[in-house]
């Protein structure tokens, strides 16, 4: 299965999200919110429901949960799961069977249920390493399939198909009304969660994981830990909306946690939108009121669930981003934007461990197959140098970058970084050890703002110049920003940059990393002149901050004047290495360049 | 040259979202000659090729082959109009085996099995080094055995216009000579040939005429000998003086 | 048509005094509702078609024979989309319609069981069909059986097949869900009281594709007899076929599955000469063939048990209601409960405390694909 | 030994069932990268229409079946340009959900024209099977293996030695290099959506004197071709075949020697174990990712 940055679900989402999802600056929305749940949890305790309404409520609530789960692994981290109705079951029968069989509090079931399901979501994640796409569809399908026949078929300890009946609840929630303002609280509550996780340092990173894999795992996201993280959370709230569920309707049995009610669950986020809970909330409503409107089509068996079909069809033809994207990118051409803010000086102290070189690579192959694409190349670049590699198409320069961040396997040879042999280290560890590089396609954080972006690379972890509070990083990001010459547009979304911006956020990402040592793979591919002469500009003012910079480019202007060093690669061998001028004027290299006379 | 024959690119330009990857670009190939299209990667040299070859939509400007302008058309359409594209990187079949993927391109025209067979053979009559891999699968090939399958592959749509892009990639001087002799026997053969390369010498040694193309703009164009001697080639490989203020020679 | 005409006199004089109708009975208060819940999408589709067929049969009979205290009544119908949660929602949206009076729930036990918290806080009355034993235990008093439940077709069918026909040793053969292995259960107490221990107990999931290794397993367990408990008609009529192909030809007394319309037309020969209980069989009563015919006459098709009990419900309520003179859901309880040696088409009612309106099954037998009636066998409540 | 041989030969009946559906996969996989969840329903449908034209109508038997494969040949174009082909630059997942909602259609919609009953089709032979020994050969199953080994053998002839095939194949591993040859890319896809509903189609008329013809038919056997053609190695035509026999025979002597009630999670137990231990299948992939 491939893993290349656009595994997942579409890059492009819902444009408003991030600017939606921003909560820090908007002090006002979260006093909106806690207004917004104490007006619902008082209309749900006190308006006199018949029993039809609550049950739809009730159970509308409950789902909104497990959807608002979904909404994390496949709309922040952009992961499949089809088995979140296992995931529900855990919390419905860990209530069921507690409360019913055991007389267990229904609070020990619930937590208990919560975390059975925690164990069960992390060990899906795991399969995560291996499995992307269709296989990890599969995969939940294949658990959801198996925990179902074991609902089914372990009677002496689920009941079997006959379901739990006689389930309890705590005595001061024992009117439906009570218990129902209580899962509106639980909803509220967890949709706060889910709404403010975006900001935090692992919702960013499940982003950042779900925008672009490579690009994280070069920021220094752990992206095999964020994904098992994201599966645990998702199955957490399955659990968690099962378990209410439970106490909620006292009886439940195995087919309401079939493979057909996981489609239920995915189709619900799909429909409201998987990047934001409130399109959980919407998707879920409209999919548990469709069918109850539709029921006047009841005189022909199975129209209504055709319409259905066909309307599931249609919105995922005509409303990628689902309900609340196609409305919040209504709102936000009517929203005012975010007044610029202060940016500091940016600050580039990389710390020093080693000697004069900070990057050394000795012997370094890497070979596909057949094809020798890197042959036993020797890099030393010394502390504070621009040092550029070139070398014609193919001849296995950015394979040599992908190899010295980890998204090859070396074949042979070694790569110490300011002193430490990181070879066989993953990409994030890299990171972590100072290691900062752009891509030769740029490779942002798409539905992200610049400033998000940057913060996750202020974020790496071995950065010693913020100490990791939401104040530090932000000031940290605006001055990379504002370093490369974005100020004032810091909130603005990726997709509103121009190319050669986007060149110079990827810059700035890695920037705001303080890395001991950046790897520019091609920044002036597709830049038109003046933007060149501006990124030569930005190349000088990183290196008189004492930056070590190794870059790949085919701009031999750029690359003459800025570097002082430079390697030349054909063949996947070294064919030439020295100063800039002697290297450039050197028989091999004009041949390698122009071809040979002869 | 006269209007109705060869092909002739009108300030064409074409956009990738925020790129502007050519930027008005205007050239002719007259019939029976080999244009090579020269300049650094990302010059557009590569997305001028798709570009005749109907694989991008251009943003602006015509193109026009024979007289007709094929600018919009999607490229089975093209190939159809004679111009054969063999693209960057060959893009062999990899799971079909060399005779396969040179009868394939047969598929362009009418033409039943027993013919498109006996012209497969005439092909390996002319790159007979892949002959003995025949039944081999594509991706079990060499890279310069895989570029002559491509070459083949290209040839078998009997094409008036031949798009080569990067034939010398990744291969070694030997084997880049040796596809050389091959576009050099094309040549020889009366097919028109716009020849995309980054390996100025060879590029040149087939050419009757080049182009040099910087971030998506024609910069120069003439006699390979002319442009072999012009400062500004190399300016536009190896850095220094911009190549910028010579005229486009413009075509008798 | 006579029968339901006679059993509906005192209806009709009940029916005179208009103005005793309860005020409860709203601005629509035309008719008197009944609410139905009933599958009519999912794979419970087919029977759920059947059930409004009976009801049908009853409410125009009812309403032609001047209604339940001089109005007609009406069906409410509700898809229960043949899931537990829709059986809830079906329920509980019929339950916000106070006109309603009364209810039909679903023929099947887990769905009964997953609406019954609902019911018990609705307060009316709910017929059902469906046969766990446990359903009129629950001590929900608003819960009203129209079918015998699976204690007494476990014995009859053990009565049956041991001692009619003698013999002693029993596979069983049941559906892994609630009815299958509730049957099994049932069926495997009720030859422990006559001395038998099965040689086989085998379930199977729903839906099976293939039955050869259940085949293979009676055929080596040197069973003399098939007691079964089947849930879907394609999963029986799989399993005769491939039962007759692989060469077993012993006895089999099945739960009331093996008699129903669609399992006979499917399976074909396979299942002649087996025998069912039936809480419906055609010729078991006067009143039975009377409803065979009618229900020929409409609808073109053999009617089964799914529609009987629902044929029997709604006549037994509108009886209660006209007895009670009354829609008030404790006095149509204590109506119903009343009920005595009611001759309906399933059988005679005879309602106990617990709700339980049967208490005996029909055995039939499949004769080149026609259900032949051929005893009653009834137990004491 | 008698019940062994017997197991064995319902497993192989059974697995040529899956083995069939899986090849529907597999086509649609290796042409566009997208796992079609519908391809149950192709058999399912195909089902009610030979009931439609052989029962309803009295057609002859195999008047009704070239008309239904017809029929479903126009299933296949309406699936490629009503649910594939808007869809085909966007990612996986829109498309698995695309094609879940065509699934729930066509069952639904099959529902409110035909209503729920299930349906009896007559098989193609009036005998019912052979008695082999103490082996009984049911005809249903020896025509399913029988067709299963045929359609692989037309496969293989199809793929290997006709221009189309090639055609198809060339569209399948590299489609803009298949355009810059002419090839039509659009009606290659077409085209195997086109065949693989009559495949899917086949299926569902071959199995229905066996299974019934009814609305679920189709989803419970495409769920366990979908496993088989995991554990055959995703676009493999050989592996769907293995793993589809495998499948069969695993169940079936599973559910004989295990447990019945477990039979169903065979299947996506092995599918779990394949998956993390050869997620390539058993054949692994044919073609190498870097050529």
């Amino acid at each position: 299965m491939s893993t290349g940055g656009q595994n997942g679900i579409e890059a492009k989402s819902a444009p408003g999200d991030a600017a939606t999802l921003r909560a820090p600056s908007f002090p006002v929305s979260h006093l909106g919110f806690l207004a917004l749940s104490i007006v619902a949890v008082f209309l749900a305790a006190t308006m006199p429901f018949d029993g039809y309404v609550l049950n739809i409520l009730m159970q509308a609530a409950t789902y909104a949960i497990a959807v608002f789960g979904l909404s994390v692994v496949l709309g922040l981290c952009g992961q499949i799961n089809l088995a979140q109705a296992a995931f529900f079951g855990f919390g419905a029968y860990a209530v069921g069977i507690g409360t019913a069989d055991y007389h267990v509090s229904f609070w020990l079931c619930l937590a208990l249920g919560m975390v059975v399901a925690l164990g069960a979501g992390a060990m899906l994640g795991l399969t995560t390493l291996k499995l992307g796409g269709h296989y990890l569809a599969m995969v939940t399908i294949s658990f959801q399939q198996i925990v179902t026949l074991v609902m089914t078929n372990a009677i002496s300890f689920t009941h079997g198909p006959d379901g739990v009946s006689h389930i309890e609840r705590p005595s001061i929630l024992s009117s439906q009304q009570a218990y129902l303002a209580f899962c509106v609280a639980a909803l509220a509550f967890v949709g706060y969660l889910v709404w403010q996780l975006p900001q935090s340092r692992l919702g960013r990173a499940m982003r950042a994981v779900r925008d672009n894999e490579l690009a994280a795992g070069v920021a220094g996201i752990d992206v095999y830990r964020t994904k098992v993280y994201a599966f645990a959370i998702c199955a957490l709230l399955g659990a968690l909306g099962g378990g209410l569920f439970a106490g909620g309707f006292a009886y439940i049995s195995p087919d309401q946690f079939s493979f057909a009610e996981s489609i239920i669950f995915l189709t619900m986020a799909l429909l409201g939108g998987i990047a934001s809970p409130i399109g959980s909330v919407i998707g879920t409503g409209f999919l548990i009121l469709i069918p109850e409107w539709l029921r006047f089509l009841k005189s022909i068996p199975g129209l209504y669930l055709a319409l259905y079909g066909l309307a599931v069809i249609l919105i995922v033809l005509f409303m990628p981003d689902g309900i609340w994207g196609f409305i919040s990118s209504i709102i936000d051409r009517f929203r005012a934007k975010p007044a610029p803010q202060a940016a500091g000086d940016l600050v580039l102290q990389p710390g020093q461990r080693g000697g004069e070189t900070v990057l050394e690579v000795n012997g370094l192959a890497k070979h596909f197959g057949g094809l020798k694409a890197v042959d036993g190349v020797d890099i030393a670049v010394r502390r504070a140098s621009v040092h550029a590699l070139i070398g014609p198409n193919g001849s296995g320069k950015t394979t040599i970058l992908n190899v010295l961040s980890g998204i090859y396997g070396a074949t042979a040879g070694t790569i110490r970084l300011d002193g430490a042999d990181i070879t066989r280290a993953p990409t994030h560890i890299r990171s972590i050890a100072g290691l900062g590089r752009t891509f030769q396609n740029i490779r942002l954080f798409r539905t992200m703002t610049a400033l998000e972006n940057v913060v996750i690379g202020a974020e790496r972890r071995g950065n010693e110049l913020v100490d990791g509070s939401a104040q530090a990083l932000e000031k940290r990001a605006l001055a990379a920003l504002a370093f490369v010459g974005l100020k004032g547009r810091e909130q603005e979304l990726i997709t509103s940059f121009s190319y050669g911006h986007q060149r110079l956020i990827e810059i700035a990402r890695a920037l705001a990393a303080n890395p001991v040592l950046l790897l520019l793979d091609e920044p002036a591919a597709g830049l038109n002149s003046s933007e060149k002469l501006e990124l030569h500009a930005l190349l000088k003012r990183i290196a008189a901050q004492g930056l070590t910079i190794l870059i790949i480019d085919h701009d031999m202007t750029l690359v003459s004047e800025a570097a002082s060093h430079i390697t030349v690669l054909n063949f996947g061998k070294r064919i030439a290495d020295g100063e800039s001028v002697g290297v450039l004027n050197h028989p091999d290299v004009i041949s390698a360049y122009l071809g040979s006379d002869d | 040259m006269e209007t109705g024959k060869g092909l002739e690119v009108r300030n064409l330009s074409v956009r990738y979202g925020e790129i502007e990857a050519l930027r008005g670009i205007s050239f002719t190939v007259a019939p029976g000659e080999v244009v090579t299209l020269l300049g650094a990667n990302g010059a557009g040299k590569s997305t001028t090729l798709r570009a005749i070859s109907g694989l991008e939509r251009p943003a602006g400007g015509d193109i026009l082959f024979e007289g007709q302008s094929i600018a919009g058309l999607n490229s089975e359409q093209i190939v159809r109009r004679g111009i054969s594209h063999v693209p960057e990187r060959r893009r062999i079949f990899p799971g079909l085996t060399v005779k396969e993927n040179i009868m394939l391109c047969g598929s362009n025209r009418r033409a039943s099995k027993p013919e498109l067979a006996s012209e497969t053979e005439a092909m390996f009559d002319l790159f007979p080094e892949i002959r003995p891999f025949r039944d081999a699968l594509g991706w079990t090939l060499s890279g310069g055995q895989q570029q002559m399958v491509a070459v083949a592959r290209g040839l078998m749509a009997k094409p008036r216009l031949l798009l080569l892009d990067e034939p010398s990639l990744g291969l070694a001087p030997l084997i880049v000579k040796a596809v050389f002799a091959i576009i050099a026997e094309i040549r020889r053969r009366g097919t028109t040939v716009l020849l995309v390369e980054q390996n100025a010498r060879v590029g040149l040694s087939v050419a009757d005429r080049g182009y040099v193309l910087e971030t998506g703009t024609l910069v120069l164009g003439g006699k390979p000998d002319d442009l072999w001697n012009n400062d500004a080639i190399r300016a536009a490989y190896l850095g220094g003086a911009k190549a910028k203020g010579h005229a486009l020679a413009e075509q008798a | 048509m006579t029968l339901t005409r006679r059993q509906f006199g005192a209806g009709i004089a009940a029916g005179v005094a208009l103005e005793t109708i309860s005020t409860r009975s709203f601005a629509q208060g035309a008719t008197i509702k009944i609410g139905m819940v009933v599958p009519v999408t999912g794979p419970a589709a087919e029977s759920g078609k059947y059930a409004l067929n009976g009801a049908k049969l009853a409410q125009d009979a009812v309403n032609k024979a001047g209604g339940v205290l001089g109005k007609p009544i009406e069906l409410v119908v509700e898809d229960d989309l043949t899931t537990n949660p829709g059986a809830v929602l079906a329920f509980s949206k019929l339950a916000a319609q106070q006109d309603i009076v009364a209810f039909l729930g679903s023929i099947r036990s887990t769905q009964v069981h997953a609406m019954a918290p609902d019911i018990l806080k609705t307060a009316k009355p709910v017929m059902f069909g469906g046969t766990d034993v446990a359903l009129t235990k629950l001590g929900n008093p608003w819960l009203f059986r129209f079918r015998p439940n699976d204690s007494y077709s476990a014995k009859v069918i053990s009565a049956y097949g041991a001692e009619t026909l003698g013999k002693k040793k029993w596979a069983i053969i049941h559906s892994t869900d609630a009815f299958g292995s509730g049957g099994a259960k049932a069926l495997t107490a009720s030859l422990e009281a006559l001395k038998i221990t099965p040689v086989l107990d085998q379930g199977y999931p729903n839906q099976s594709q293939d039955f050869t290794p259940v085949v293979l397993a009676i055929k080596q367990s040197g069973a003399d007899i098939i007691g079964s408990y089947f849930t879907f008609e394609n999963d029986i009529a799989i399993f005769a076929r491939q039962l007759r192909q692989l060469g077993v030809n012993i006895a089999w007394v099945g739960s009331p599955s093996i008699t129903v319309a669609t399992a006979v037309k499917l399976a074909g020969p396979a299942l002649y000469g087996t025998y069912g209980v039936a809480d419906f069989a055609e010729e078991s009563s006067p009143e039975a063939k009377a409803y065979s015919k009618l229900y020929r006459d409409t609808y073109k098709v053999n009617p089964d048990n799914y529609s009987s009990w629902t044929y029997d419900a709604i006549t037994v309520l509108s009886m209660a209601m006209n007895t009670a003179k009354s829609t008030e859901p404790e006095k149509i309880r204590q109506a119903i409960i009343a009920t005595k040696n009611h001759k309906g088409v399933e059988g005679t009612y005879n309602f106990d405390a617990n709700g339980d309106g049967l208490h005996g099954y029909n055995i039939v037998r499949n004769e080149n694909g026609n259900i032949v009636f051929d005893k009653h066998i009834d137990f004491e409540s | 030994m008698d019940l062994v041989l017997q197991l064995l030969f319902t497993g192989i009946g059974i697995g040529a069932v899956y083995a069939l559906v899986a090849l529907g996969f597999v086509l649609i996989f290796r042409a566009t990268n997208v796992v079609n969840f519908a391809q149950g329903e192709f058999s399912m449908v195909a089902a009610f229409l030979m009931v439609v034209f052989a029962v309803d109508l009295g057609w002859p038997y195999w008047a009704a079946f070239l008309v239904s494969l017809a029929g479903m040949a126009i299933l296949g174009v309406i699936f490629n340009l009503g649910v594939y082909y808007p869809l085909r630059h966007r990612t996986y997942l829109p498309v698995i959900i695309s094609t879940i909602g065509a699934s729930i259609l066509m069952a639904n919609l099959t529902l409110a024209l035909y209503g729920p009953q299930p349906q009896v089709l007559q098989g193609w032979f009036e005998t019912q099977g052979i008695q082999l020994g103490p082996v009984f050969l049911d005809s249903q199953y020896l025509l399913i293996i029988a067709t299963t080994c045929v359609l692989v053998a037309f496969q293989y002839w199809f793929f290997e030695h006709t221009m189309l095939g090639k055609k198809l194949q060339a569209t399948s591993q590299d489609k803009e290099m298949a355009s810059l040859l002419g090839i039509p890319v659009v009606g290659m896809i077409m085209l195997t959506f086109v065949y693989s509903a009559i495949l899917g189609g086949i299926a569902g008329i071959l199995v229905a004197p066996i299974l019934f013809v009814s609305i679920q038919m189709g989803s419970t056997i495409a769920l366990k071709a979908f496993a088989a053609t995991i554990i055959g190695g995703f676009g493999d035509v050989a592996g769907a075949i293995i793993g589809g026999l495998a499948l069969g025979i695993i169940e079936t002597f599973g559910a004989a020697y295990v447990s019945v009630p477990y039979k169903d999670g065979f299947a996506f137990l092995m599918l779990v174990l394949f998956l993390a231990f050869r997620p390539q299948g058993i054949f692994g992939e044919r073609v190498a990712e870097k050529a």
